[in-house]
């Protein structure tokens, strides 16, 4: 295992301590039990947006923590949930009278944990809502699985439900909203390379040098299918089919196209990936009227990509480009 | 032996911590093959922060124990096992609530609300390829037959555990991480199912120690 | 080789055509020669600022083409200079009355290709300075060398002259303070893999599962020195040492801290990194007062980080919190 | 033969093209030892242009042809190698202005009056590994000595700068990216040098072919 750490052990709080240090005006970390929250926490009349997950996919979540995004993020061990107490501390450490809105990835431990911490949560008569995303188009048949995976979307609802909360809207709202994300943006994944957690030390799956793993989804685990190595054209062409024709989405269609790299893969190449990921785009009628290109949900060092695709109308759009202000994410202000 | 003391209770807890930090790295390995490397952790974590918790504990009555450890593994393990051994002792615990033995038949029933809750929670029926496949079987076999002893009721649903979990091998997952490979989850033991096995496993032995 | 890439020989182009798709409101993209320029150019009452290098470096420079940054990038192939008709042809594109900075990454290759260009400029009265960043310590003795290499100190010179000439600071004082931001910048990396140039289609060097390179550049070449892989800790303190030794910083500095990622290492490492370096430069009377943490100069996909410290002044600090709106800098716009 | 024909320079300027294509791999190779691995490709880029050029041009003097060369090497390579080989050529056009043939004599005036651009531009003496090394004694050996053929004094340059080129391999590097590795350079051949000796190997071939 190759990796600038530690000892595994102390992976999480290590980076949670780096970005402490990093961002003294921006955002404030909390150790046992672990949750970064902005650093004007609580908020003040706005609901406050919390997620949570695993640790290392970052940027996600703790790097969206700041003005105009998410008001705390709650990170777990790496690949592994956050507990309710971590959830129910960090809720309560930033929600205000306006209530709290968990935004969770549709993982069976993120959605039990989260569950339980609004259980405890509304015990204590914190209002809080939770919205659950599930964009991956790679889990194909939902009845017989644990459901489509959160990826992609996740950053972006933080962003424009993060702007919304910024701009006031009321708790029903915002879930409704978030909601309305996750059913409006589709996503998927694939890998060249596997990834390695900490304290396994070695890679979660060997992948011989001329294959590579499509459907993948940011915990290191296997994907759908593994196939022989392809030009990344033709990459492009079998994440962008399934996602297109998923919603479907339909010519016309106002868009923002999201290229994601899993972490281990240079922006170079996220660029290439772009380029083809547009042209199959327009071919297919849509717009692509905003774009977000880099590493924002990862999977410690894989190499690989995620496209997510959103249909966007003038609302979004807008909160699109509202001031945000976290250490991952910055514009406007 | 037709009952169980808290002390057993206690020692079992206890027991787990050493079990699973030895299965830590086997755990680990079933779960990388069809989910994310970290189920050896996740119990490792959770089952070794428990002996501290038990030391400093005042009321050591079972149904304490059994909510001690539950909220132990909540707190610590997160994940999906977290939640779902947390409410297995905490259902568990209720039944349990003041009590410093349990007969055969009052185990039994502890251990079964305690699996209603983790179906309840987790949604997860028999076949689905998760702990639910190796705890049903389990507590089926813990049943008393014939009036035979708790430490052979026990003996016998560690056994059925472990086949359970064998018995996963072939199934395709619908549950959990592992159900997002689809087709390729067939030909690996579910993690979960594994360490539902070692928990009873860990019961056995501890009885089997303290006869 | 594992890449997300189509034929090696059209990467560049192919990366370039994904960043025009991708900014088309901050920049523009020339072919043949190749060059990025501000959508915006010709500059306008300001001195155009024009830095380039091979590829493989992303997201300098093409990223940080725009308002408050480079008014032009000329890429080369992947880890080759740029020929010198690519900087005339970006130099005039985007070069007004007050003239062009170049800004020099110090290599041979770089050096000559940019000497060759700015007497093409001259002899078309083009008025043109180039300042040479040469800030990497891990290259010792000079004398003997073709000189310090030119690393994480580019990207802050950018930034900082970028934004002074946005001010409308002449010529003259571009070039000045562009030296003075090289003088008072030391940098140092290392890797933990090699990388691997796409036409060549196999690892530059082999490094084995517990070993490192310390000293390394952004080009894929061997460093200084190849020792036993060591925990992220002492890692830092072999990077930090030679930085804080060399000017040397001293006590009560206030300090800009750049934590770099090389391409294929995830930011929960550089966050590791980052909490060790800032310890280190506390624990040396360091203020660090400012800071850059994340993956802005690379060596394709290779693992590894480098570590900068500018020593700044409440000139520089200014410089450095102006606006900046470019592909991978954002900040205040 | 004691003089050189325009023709003769333009096969040999066609035929570095091919060479550079043929040894790609071998000076990529060297220059992944202790460069950045893409002396192959630079020099495969910049002469692999050269005939097209060539194709088309109108004036074919000698001094023509090495500025075409000249031009089309410092605008198509880039890194350290274009400005310097670039150079070499746009130096040596200048004595061959105008000329369609060019005695011994003139031939060694144009590549010593090369070499000294070379120098020049790189700053870099004899013994610092690079290119340098295999040109200077080629040069050297290229002078008409006891009145020999010019053929003759080629291929004595091509075996000068052969065994110079693999002279630099005990050197430290001191210019150019390898002198960043300090004594990690000693052991490799210099790509740049091993370039350097293709280029007049490719002369005393197309020398001896059209003889
Ligand atoms: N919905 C569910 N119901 C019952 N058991 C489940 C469910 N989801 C997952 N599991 C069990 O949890 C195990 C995985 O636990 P663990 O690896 O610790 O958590 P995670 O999957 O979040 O990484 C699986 O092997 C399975 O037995
Ligand atoms: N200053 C210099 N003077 C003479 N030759 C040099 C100089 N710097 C580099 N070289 C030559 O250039 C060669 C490297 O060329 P190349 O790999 O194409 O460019 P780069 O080093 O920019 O990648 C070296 O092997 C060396 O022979
Ligand atoms: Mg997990
Ligand atoms: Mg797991
Ligand atoms: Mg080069
Ligand atoms: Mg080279």
């Amino acid at each position: 295992m190759k990796k600038l750490i530690n000892d595994p052990e102390n992976v999480v709080t290590e980076a949670l301590k780096g970005m402490e240090l990093a961002y003294p005006d921006l955002i404030k970390v909390q150790y046992n039990p672990n949750f970064v929250m902005r650093a004007d926490a609580p908020a003040k009349d706005k609901v406050a947006l919390i997620s949570g997950g695993g640790s290392g996919h970052e940027p996600m979540h703790g790097g969206f923590v700041g003005i105009g995004m998410l008001d705390a993020a709650c990170p777990g061990a790496v690949f592994t949930s956050p507990t309710p107490d971590q959830i129910h501390a960090a809720t309560t450490a930033v929600a205000g009278a306006k209530g709290a809105l968990h935004i969770v990835k549709n993982y069976s431990g993120d959605v039990m944990n989260f569950e339980l911490a609004a259980e405890m949560l509304r015990a204590e008569k914190i209002p809080v809502e939770s919205v659950v995303i599930d964009d991956d188009v790679a889990v194909q048949d939902s009845t017989w699985t644990a459901g489509r995976r959160g990826v992609g979307a996740t950053v972006l609802a933080e962003k424009l439900c993060g702007a919304a909360a910024e701009d006031g809207h009321p708790l029903g709202s915002l879930r409704e909203l978030c909601k309305r994300i996750n059913s409006q943006a589709r996503s998927m994944g694939m890998a060249l390379t596997s990834c390695t957690v900490p304290h396994v030390g070695k890679p979660t799956f060997d992948l011989p040098e001329d294959e590579m793993e499509l459907g993948v989804g940011i915990h290191g685990e296997p994907g759908r299918k593994r196939t022989k190595l392809a030009a990344a054209d033709e990459i492009v062409e079998l994440l962008m089919e399934p996602i297109i024709s998923d919603i479907p989405f339909k010519s016309g269609d106002e868009v923002l196209l999201f290229v994601n790299g899993l972490g281990g893969t240079p922006l170079i190449e996220l660029f290439i990936i772009y380029r083809k990921a547009a042209e199959i785009a327009q071919r297919a009628g849509l717009k692509i009227t905003r774009n977000l290109v880099g590493s924002y949900i990862t999977s410690l060092e894989m190499a690989g990509t995620a496209i997510t695709l959103l249909k966007l109308d003038d609302d979004l759009t807008r909160l699109w480009d509202s001031p945000v202000l976290a250490p991952a994410l910055r514009k406007g202000i | 032996m037709s009952s169980i003391s808290a002390a057993i209770i206690e020692a079992w807890l206890r027991h787990c911590a050493d079990l699973f930090v030895q299965h830590k790295d086997e755990l680990t390995d079933l779960d990388a093959k069809i989910g994310d490397a970290d189920h050896g952790a996740n119990m490792a974590r959770g089952f070794t922060a428990i002996p501290g918790k038990l030391d400093v504990l005042v009321d050591k009555s079972i149904g304490s124990l059994f909510r001690t450890c539950a909220m132990t593994l909540i707190s610590q393990v997160g994940g999906a096992s977290g939640p779902l051994y947390g409410t297995f002792f905490l259902q568990a615990s209720r039944p349990a609530d003041g009590k410093t033995t349990l007969s055969h038949q009052e185990l039994c029933q502890c251990f079964d609300v305690g699996l209603t809750g983790v179906v309840n929670l987790g949604k997860a029926v028999l076949g689905d390829k998760t702990m639910i496949d190796a705890l049903t079987p389990a507590l089926a076999a813990l049943h008393p037959k014939n009036a035979d002893s708790l430490e052979d009721a026990v003996a016998r649903a560690a056994t059925a555990a472990r086949e359970a979990a064998d018995a996963t091998i072939p199934l395709v997952a619908r549950k959990g991480r592992a159900s997002y490979l689809g087709g390729r989850s067939v030909g690996h033991k579910d993690p979960g199912a594994a360490s539902s096995a070692l928990l009873i496993a860990a019961l056995a032995e501890t009885l089997k120690r303290t006869a």
